[in-house]
């Protein structure tokens, strides 16, 4: 059952990106069925459907945070770039997580690349090594409220 | 304003191929390379023939990049990270 | 009077848009270290192509054009992060005395 | 549309200028991080150049490079700088 659910779920996603790969032409919608159908019964084969579901409101959620945060780190660095004085203190942080094994630990690690002041360089475990721009800032509870909204999305 | 765009192409084109000739740094060369890569794609899109451009950008910029990397790391191994900074070919 | 503020907007957006991209080229040039270059690139870069992304939205035909920019907004987002991360574990574990070349 | 052809000149200048990182160097890290500047700089360029040229094909190649930007940058790390074989342990298990 958890198996017909996740085939529909994923044919669905993979006809929205053929429709948009497509630009909306309706003369291969037909080819984009079959293979929509094909490639999501290929990827259950080898990505079978992961115990953690994430939830939509609360993707949602952590989508608009994460392009939030974006945007002020892409100002945080061309502030620091263009003012002459060049305020930088970098350094490591090792920061240990209380996510689950998989996918969201994986994802915490990469959104923290595109977040303010962070890049996360190893990730051994639940050992998260991050690389900082300005040690001087909070960086703890930067990575603590992004961890809040990804633990929110895999919850339940 | 379009004939800036061009003229910038081509002269860096030619700048990109003397630089991939010249550089001892097989490495940079490398790099180089699939600098040229995206440019000739570019010149292929202002050449209005998007279609060489998908080739260019996937085989040019993309394919041969990995081929020639792998080939460079075979010569060199061990020794790339260790060039003296600020030498010129 | 809409249709200009929009082209106002889309103009403005576009113009920021490139100046991200000029600070990631600066990036390139002041900071001290790979890794602090790695910072300004992917960040001020990802922003740079989201805006020149916002701004030609307006512009195009229909909704399945503008998914269709998004996407390629998504897979160079993702492109950018994984390969800052690579790139940053890689300079990590030379930086740790490991030479790379293996056991 | 002259703003678009503006924004594409400016693009491009930006992107030349990453060449002269590629050139100086000093470590093959630099190299190739000017070299993913070319890919998401590409990337903008060949966008705006699809809408000012009217070419939608120009978007797929847009989406090829930036494909293929990180398929460089993978072989980079595990070719040139060899870590895969020294740190493949337990990192990244399900990707």
């Amino acid at each position: 059952m958890a198996y017909a659910g996740s085939a529909a779920v994923r044919t669905a996603l993979l006809l929205v990106v053929w429709w948009a790969l497509t630009e909306g032409d309706p003369g291969a919608a037909g080819f984009g069925l079959g293979a929509a159908v094909l490639v999501a019964l290929v990827s259950l084969r080898f990505f079978p459907p992961a115990a953690p579901h994430p939830r939509l409101a609360a993707t949602l959620a952590f989508a608009g945070y994460f392009l939030l945060r974006s945007m002020v780190a892409g100002v945080d660095v061309a502030r620091r770039l263009l003012s002459p004085r060049l305020p930088l203190r970098p350094g490591y942080l090792t920061y240990t997580t209380a996510l689950a094994e998989g996918r969201p630990r994986w994802l915490l690690a990469n959104a923290l690349s595109l977040l303010p002041g962070t890049l996360s360089v190893t990730l051994r475990g639940d050992e998260l090594e991050l690389h900082c721009l300005d040690t001087s800032l909070p960086v703890h509870e930067d990575v603590a409220r992004a961890e809040h909204w990804i633990a929110r999305m895999f919850a339940g | 304003m379009s004939w800036l765009l061009d003229g910038l192409l081509i002269v860096s084109l030619l700048v990109t191929a003397v630089a991939v000739l010249l550089s001892r740094d097989l490495f940079r060369a490398v790099v180089m390379f699939m600098a040229f890569g995206l440019l000739m794609a570019l010149a292929w899109v202002r050449l209005q023939a998007p279609d060489i451009a998908l080739a260019e950008a996937a085989i040019g910029a993309g394919l041969t990049g990995v081929l020639l990397l792998d080939a460079v790391s075979h010569f060199q191994r061990g020794r790339l990270r260790e060039q003296p900074p600020g030498e010129e070919g | 009077m809409s249709d200009t503020l929009l082209l106002v907007l889309q103009a403005l957006l576009l113009v920021t848009g490139c100046l991200f991209f000029a600070v990631g080229t600066l990036g390139l040039f002041r900071l001290p270290d790979t890794l602090t270059r790695i910072h300004a690139l992917t960040k001020a870069d990802n922003l740079g192509l989201g805006l020149i992304v916002m701004g030609l939205l307006p512009a195009v035909a229909g909704p399945a054009t503008a998914a269709k920019i998004l996407l390629i907004w998504l897979v160079a987002l993702a492109a950018s992060a994984t390969a800052a991360h690579l790139v940053g574990r890689a300079l990590r574990a030379m930086e740790d005395g490991d030479d790379g070349s293996g056991p | 549309m002259t703003l678009l052809d503006a924004v594409a000149t400016i693009l491009l200048v930006l992107l030349l200028l990453g060449l002269v990182r590629i050139w100086r160097g000093p470590a093959p890290a630099d190299r190739m991080l000017a070299s993913q500047l070319f890919g998401t700089t590409g990337v903008a360029l060949l966008l705006v150049l699809a809408e000012s040229q009217g070419q939608p094909a120009l978007r797929d190649v847009a989406l090829v490079l930036a494909l293929l930007a990180v398929l460089a940058t993978v072989a980079f790390v595990t070719r040139v700088l060899r870590i895969a074989r020294a740190d493949s342990a337990g990192e990244h298990p399900d990707v």
